[in-house]
């Protein structure tokens, strides 16, 4: 098994090479059958390592393969070595899995794009660098794989690239991330310079061994990586480019900008559990933004009309959670939510496909309306997701994000004003989501009549991968019960917190997160730990704060029927009422205006200033100073340029034999 | 020393009598074999089944008078000859030819020379030999003659990189330049090197046969195109001895071949008599190129050419760097894998080449250009 | 290492090297040439330096003067060279001295020092072995090996452009440079 | 014996300098450029001669692996020569050095 891991990422590669080198002249059903196959055998391939992993005794969990020495330099080594531990295997699980299965919804989805093949091997190369992120045992080779995931990102979002606003969106998310990457970098520098070493293992033993003397350095390490993790994951404020990134095929949103490529920035952070934990101060910066960005992020989804545009900023904020979740302490929350929100997200993603296929790429919720009759497959599905990521049980989206919402109050770091947030966000989650359901699916019909009459479900190979995401978003969350409703239950031991119970060598176990917690601040300073002790096993206050987040989670559903279904006018009434709010959300708090305004406008002056200023006056004027010295001085030389080689060679030997002379005496 | 110093001397002296007195033998098993394939008698008129005839040949070769042309470089010609025939007996110095045995208490090699950079002296020698053919050329003050040293150089230098290539892919396999290593590196693998090294050894036959400059890749000597090329103007000892020359670069060749792929002298089953098995590793391939020569027409110069570049050395580009992966990769199972990635490999370019002559059939109806001509 | 081997395989080198200024024919030239190198690369050998003779032989003899003879055949221009001097009077007297001036420098140099090594330090077992060399151009001179690569693929592209006859687009049949001679 | 003395390292100097010295007259004398060629690689012979010498009587083998840079340049600068010298040939049809001479100023 060892010998083979280094597979998982290389099927992925061949099918690139394959679909890059020979994909114009394959026949498009085998470019495809390649692009679906490949990342196919790297999911089972990730099952079988993930099999043997859960045959192993739970301290042990990991499997390390070092593929070959990669950089050897004096002080520094990095070698190109694979790590599978129950963190990677959820990822290299998802991405794979997820990844299959839209993959195949490409095939019908991109049936008519002339660059088939090239599309392929995007996505196949995406697959390749995410597995390579994941399954890195290094920040160095996982730093390849993050950048490897941007490109792919920047290169899919521009696929049309026609359009100058998908290749404007590209540009984008590259630049907003190369932001992110930056720190990201750094952060990888002042890791080597303080511990020597790039790899996890050896850096995390280091920290652990000596927390209380190290806070201060790797809390600045923590901000830096955490402010790549903001630039990947779409966090306030490099979240900018997630919703442009949506000029991208819808596949592409659904697999980099929903399921796997965004929330490599809460891998990260779940991966360096042991630094983040050593860093309070950190770690109360990435609940802060989390809890921010998912408020902030749902907010703006109230008012958008575009169904794409809801899904992405519905991502942000759910990726906000996410993070807030690891903010508290608690990242096997984070990294659970994560799982499922890719199942559903996905599911989403592609239903929203779905219709765009149906609508003829029209995209504007206010002209559709009563989809249900023409899309029924689409239709449930959707509402399987939109019942999961607003936390209805029993789908997948009650656990995690009940889990979430539980430990930003009672995890290591929790505290009520997390808990706040949580709720009001999942209850605009509900609320949003509602009314983009209700809006496309139920109600009049809005679309033209040439849309009305082309309107058809997708073809099977589409369907079908919505039914099966579907079962997943509804099944997933069975995977980690919470231990209150498992006691209520009667539910066996192995049932109760499974995931959580699997994940925990990977990210951490409550008591070590205490433990680390007190070591670096000296204990008695973190009130909210003390807390959390006392909340741990108290199920009357955890179903009474489920009970409240589900009832606002309903209510918000029924009111988004209310509005959007039996009384259409409401919402354009109670936009008219509140003006200013509206349009501030409308227009997502001017965010990307004020940017504009503070960034790229003084850059541009600048730029122009140096360039009429600087560079046309001082550089060109050294540049044909120069030339105009030269010409004259070579009038002077012309005399010596006899044009026969033998002069030239003769002048050069008689140099070389001046310069000995000198040398010698 | 001194000890040491015989033996070589004997061994050196052993090599060159045996493998000259190869040549006569194979010329005549060449004409018969060839003729049979034919459906022809062959040499059967000196001694019991034509056996007498090479000698006769040669006998008459060595008696004829020595003819100087007018218009020749006198020092090339007469150098010429025997520079191509030099590099392939002095190759041979290094090819082990049997395990160690022990003669008057001492251990003795049955090599001539163990050198530890075997495989690279004898990579050096083969670049070597295109002297004789192209100064051979050049010094017979002949059209046909310049034009065969130049067909011939610049075929035998293209077809030196797949060679270097697929040499190097054994080199890795075996962590040495010893040929004498690469042999027991073959037995403690456990098997020989042409399955881990199948896309390798193709390419490798292939190349020799062009190196050889034995049909069909015969183009430097292309009687129908220019009378016998480089050797037009040669006649009695010196024709002699580019004959010679060619038939003990078989020999060297074939021996080479076996050392690096067959497992040396290793005996595939039954008891490792010395030198018996090599022998017949040797002879089977001799016998495989003969077979190849009464097979298969000439080619032209362009398609020589064309596979050379455009399929040779890519494949066994292909091929050193799968080489290179799976031993880095695979550990301790790397030969294993090897043994079934080369075989795919192999399979993989026949199926591409074929599906590369079958679509330019297709593109072109009722033309179909040579295969490789053009891209 | 003696003396008198010494003498003799520099003095088999120094009198092939004469024969490449001196002789007429370029071809007879480049003969001598290669003769000075496989001297050279024995004394190559002399000084324990086995791995570089055999890459002297395969790739100065087997490679390098293989392409000039090529090139040489190729032109097929023989024995144009009429008086040396040519164009560029006093070429030969400023040769000699030059010459003169450089090789008395060199002897100067020897004869003076008083720090020239008088006999070979003490070397490890494999001195000069593929693996020894292969070590020292792997680890302490990757870079060098690196950028080499790209002189290499520089100078290929570089001499594909040069050989391909300028205003016709590469022959359908392209036999490398030189495959035939027009 | 004389004979039988080593050879100091001055001795390969002075053989290293006499070769380099050959092969820059010959480059000054004669007209034809692939001589001249060749005599420029006799000169990157006698300095790759001295580079082994020194490394034999320092005993680091560097020496060795500049040698092996040397002759990877030397074989990448005659096929762009050599390339050179053809496409002028196929202009002028002669290679006489001293007919080129278009560059004089």
């Amino acid at each position: 098994m060892r010998a083979y891991l280094w597979l998982i990422p290389l099927l992925p590669l061949l099918g690139v090479l394959i679909n890059a080198w020979f994909g114009h002249r394959l026949p498009r059903r085998v470019s495809g059958a390649v692009a679906c196959l490949v990342v196919f055998g790297s999911f089972v391939l990730g099952v079988a390592a993930l099999i043997r992993l859960i045959g192993m005794p739970p301290g042990q969990r990991i499997i390390y393969h070092k593929l070959f020495p990669w950089i050897s330099t004096g002080g520094f080594e990095s070698a190109v070595a694979l790590m599978y531990d129950p963190l990677s295997a959820v990822m290299v699980c998802v991405v794979t899995g997820v990844g299959f299965l839209i993959h195949v919804y490409s095939l019908g989805y991109m049936a008519h794009d002339p660059r088939y093949p090239r599309f392929f091997a995007y996505m196949n190369l995406f697959t390749f660098a995410m597995l390579m992120l994941v399954l890195a045992d290094n920040f160095l080779l996982m730093f390849v794989g993050w950048e490897g995931v941007g490109l792919c990102s920047y290169l899919l979002i521009g696929f049309w690239f026609e359009r100058k606003s998908a290749s404007d969106a590209g540009m984008k998310a590259f630049i907003v991330n190369r932001v992110g990457d930056f720190g990201f970098l750094l952060g990888m520098m002042f890791i080597f310079a303080v511990f020597g070493s790039l790899r996890f293992h050896d850096v995390f033993k280091q920290v652990a061994a000596d927390p209380a003397t190290l806070t201060l350095t790797v809390t600045g390490i923590c901000l830096l990586l955490f402010v790549g993790a903001t630039g990947k994951s779409a966090q306030i404020p490099l979240y900018v480019w997630l919703p442009d990134a949506m000029e991208g095929p819808t596949p592409v949103s659904a697999l980099i900008h929903a399921a796997t490529m965004v929330t490599a920035g809460v891998y990260m952070v779940a991966r360096c559990w042991i630094m983040f934990l050593n860093a309070p101060l950190a770690l109360t910066v990435v609940a802060c933004i989390g809890a921010l960005t998912a408020l902030f992020a749902a907010t703006i989804a109230l008012v958008q009309n575009d169904i794409k545009r809801v899904l992405a900023y519905s991502t942000i904020s759910q990726l906000g959670y996410m993070f807030m979740a690891c903010g508290a302490g608690v990242f096997a929350a984070g990294v659970f939510h994560l799982m499922t929100h890719a199942f559903f997200k996905a599911l989403l993603f592609l239903g929203a496909g779905s219709v765009m296929h149906a609508m003829s790429d029209d995209t504007d919720i206010r002209r559709m309306g009563g989809l249900m009759k023409w899309l029924p497959v689409t239709g449930v599905t959707f509402w399987v997701g939109t019942l999961a990521i607003s936390g209805i049980p029993p789908f997948s989206g009650f656990f995690s994000k009940d889990e979430i919402i539980w430990s930003s109050l009672a995890g290591p770091m929790g505290s009520w004003v997390f808990w706040v947030f949580g709720v009001v966000t999942a209850a605009l989650t509900a609320f949003y989501m509602a009314r983009l359901t209700f809006k496309v699916f139920h109600g009049q019909p809005r679309m033209s009549g040439e849309q009305k009459h082309h309107l058809h479900e997708s073809p099977p190979s589409m369907a079908w991968v919505l039914i099966l995401l579907a079962v997943g978003a509804s099944l997933a969350g069975f995977l980690n019960i919470p231990p209150a409703i498992a006691h209520l239950l009667h539910l066996p031991e192995r049932w109760t917190a499974a995931f959580t119970n699997f994940l925990e060598p990977s990210v951490g176990t409550h008591e070590q997160a205490v433990y680390l917690l007190e070591a670096s601040v000296g204990g008695s300073q973190i009130g909210f730990a003390k807390l959390a002790h006392g909340l741990q096993h108290n199920a009357a206050l955890e179903f009474g704060l489920m009970g409240i987040t589900l009832a606002l989670a309903a209510g918000a559903i029924l009111t988004g029927r209310w509005m959007y279904v039996s009384r259409p006018g409401t919402g354009t009434a109670l936009a008219r009422k509140l003006p200013f709010l509206f349009r501030t959300l409308q227009n997502k708090y001017y965010l990307d205006e004020f940017y504009k305004a503070v960034i790229v406008r003084p850059g541009m002056a600048l730029g122009n200033a140096l360039w009429r200023g600087f560079d046309v006056l001082v550089i060109e004027g050294i540049v044909n100073g120069i030339a105009i010295a030269t010409a004259i001085i070579s009038r002077l030389f012309r005399v010596f340029q006899t044009g026969y080689v033998r002069n030239y060679a003769a002048g050069i030997l008689a140099g070389a034999i001046l310069i000995i002379w000198v040398l010698m005496r | 020393m001194l000890f040491d110093l015989i033996a070589s001397f004997i061994k050196a002296v052993l090599v060159f009598a045996v493998v000259m007195s190869f040549v006569p033998f194979l010329i005549w098993l060449e004409r018969k074999l060839v003729a049979w394939m034919q459906q022809r008698i062959g040499p059967n008129r000196t001694g019991p089944f034509g056996l007498l005839q090479p000698i006769a040949d040669a006998v008459k070769l060595i008696i004829k008078e020595n003819i100087f042309p007018s218009g020749v470089e006198k020092i090339t010609y007469f150098l010429a000859p025997m520079m191509s025939m030099i590099p392939a007996l002095a190759a041979f110095a290094v090819i082990p030819f049997g395990s160690p045995v022990r003669i008057m208490g001492r251990t003795v090699n049955l090599q001539v020379a163990d050198v530890n950079i075997g495989i690279l002296y004898i990579l050096a020698l083969s670049s070597l030999a295109v002297y004789g053919a192209v100064l051979a050329g050049w010094s017979s003050n002949n059209k046909y003659s310049l034009l065969g040293g130049l067909r011939t150089s610049a075929q035998m230098i293209s077809y030196e990189l797949p060679i270097g290539l697929s040499v190097v892919s054994i080199v890795l396999l075996t962590g040495s330049l010893s040929l004498n290593e690469v042999v027991r590196s073959q037995a403690s693998h456990g098997i020989w090197n042409i399955f881990p090294q199948f896309l390798g050894f193709i390419i490798l036959l292939i190349s020799y046969n062009a190196e050889l400059n034995r049909a069909p890749f015969d183009l430097g000597e292309a009687e129908s195109e220019i009378v016998a090329g480089y050797h037009t103007e040669y006649s009695g000892f010196r024709f002699a001895m580019f004959y010679m020359g060619e038939y003990v670069n078989m020999v060297t060749v074939a021996a080479l071949v076996t050392v690096l792929f067959l497992g040396g002298w290793q005996a595939p089953f039954g008891p490792e008599i010395p030198l018996l098995w090599f022998l017949i590793k040797i002879f089977a391939f001799i016998l495989l190129y003969m077979w190849v020569r009464a097979t298969f027409p000439r080619v032209r110069y362009d398609q020589l050419m064309a596979l050379g570049w455009k399929i040779l050395v890519p494949a066994s580009l292909a091929n050193l760097a799968m080489t290179a992966v799976i031993i880095v990769l695979g550990g301790p199972n790397a030969v294993r894998i090897l043994s079934v990635g080369s075989i795919v490999l192999a399979v993989l370019v026949g199926l591409v080449l074929k599906a590369a002559v079958a679509l330019r059939t297709k593109s072109a109806p009722g033309l179909a250009p040579p295969a490789g001509a053009g891209s | 290492m003696t003396w008198l081997t010494f003498l003799i395989v520099s003095g088999i080198a120094v009198i092939f090297a004469g024969g490449l200024i001196f002789s007429r024919n370029a071809v007879h030239g480049a003969m001598c040439l290669v003769a000075s190198f496989c001297a050279i690369a024995t004394l190559f050998l002399l000084l324990s330096a086995e791995f570089i003779f055999v890459v002297q032989i395969a790739v100065y003899a087997g490679a390098i003067m293989v392409l000039f003879l090529f090139v040489m055949m190729l032109l097929n221009v023989q024995g144009q060279e009429g008086a040396l001097a040519g164009r560029a009077p006093g070429q030969l007297l400023v040769a000699l001295a030059l010459g003169a001036a450089l090789l008395g420098q060199a002897v100067w140099l020897v004869a003076r020092g008083g720090e020239i090594i008088s006999r070979p330090a003490r070397i490890p077992a494999g001195f000069g072995s593929p693996e020894d060399i292969g070590t020292a151009l792997f680890t302490r001179n990757l870079l060098p090996f690196e950028i080499t690569s790209l002189v290499l693929l520089a100078a290929m592209a570089g001499a594909v452009v040069l050989a391909r006859k300028a205003g016709l687009s590469p022959k359908p049949n392209g036999a490398p440079a030189g495959g035939k001679p027009e | 014996m004389i004979w039988n003395a080593t050879v100091p390292f001055g001795a390969w100097a002075v053989l290293s300098g006499l070769l380099f010295t050959m092969g820059a007259a010959g480059f000054l004398v004669r007209r034809d450029p692939i001589v001249m060629f060749m005599c420029i690689e006799l000169m990157l012979n006698a300095g790759n001669l001295l580079f082994v010498a020194a490394a034999r009587y320092l005993g680091v083998v560097d020496g060795q692996v500049y040698v092996f840079f040397v002759m990877t340049v030397a074989a990448a600068e005659v096929a762009v020569g050599l390339a050179i010298i053809v496409a002028i040939f196929r202009r002028k049809t002669t290679i006489d050095v001293d007919e080129m001479s278009e560059m004089r100023g």
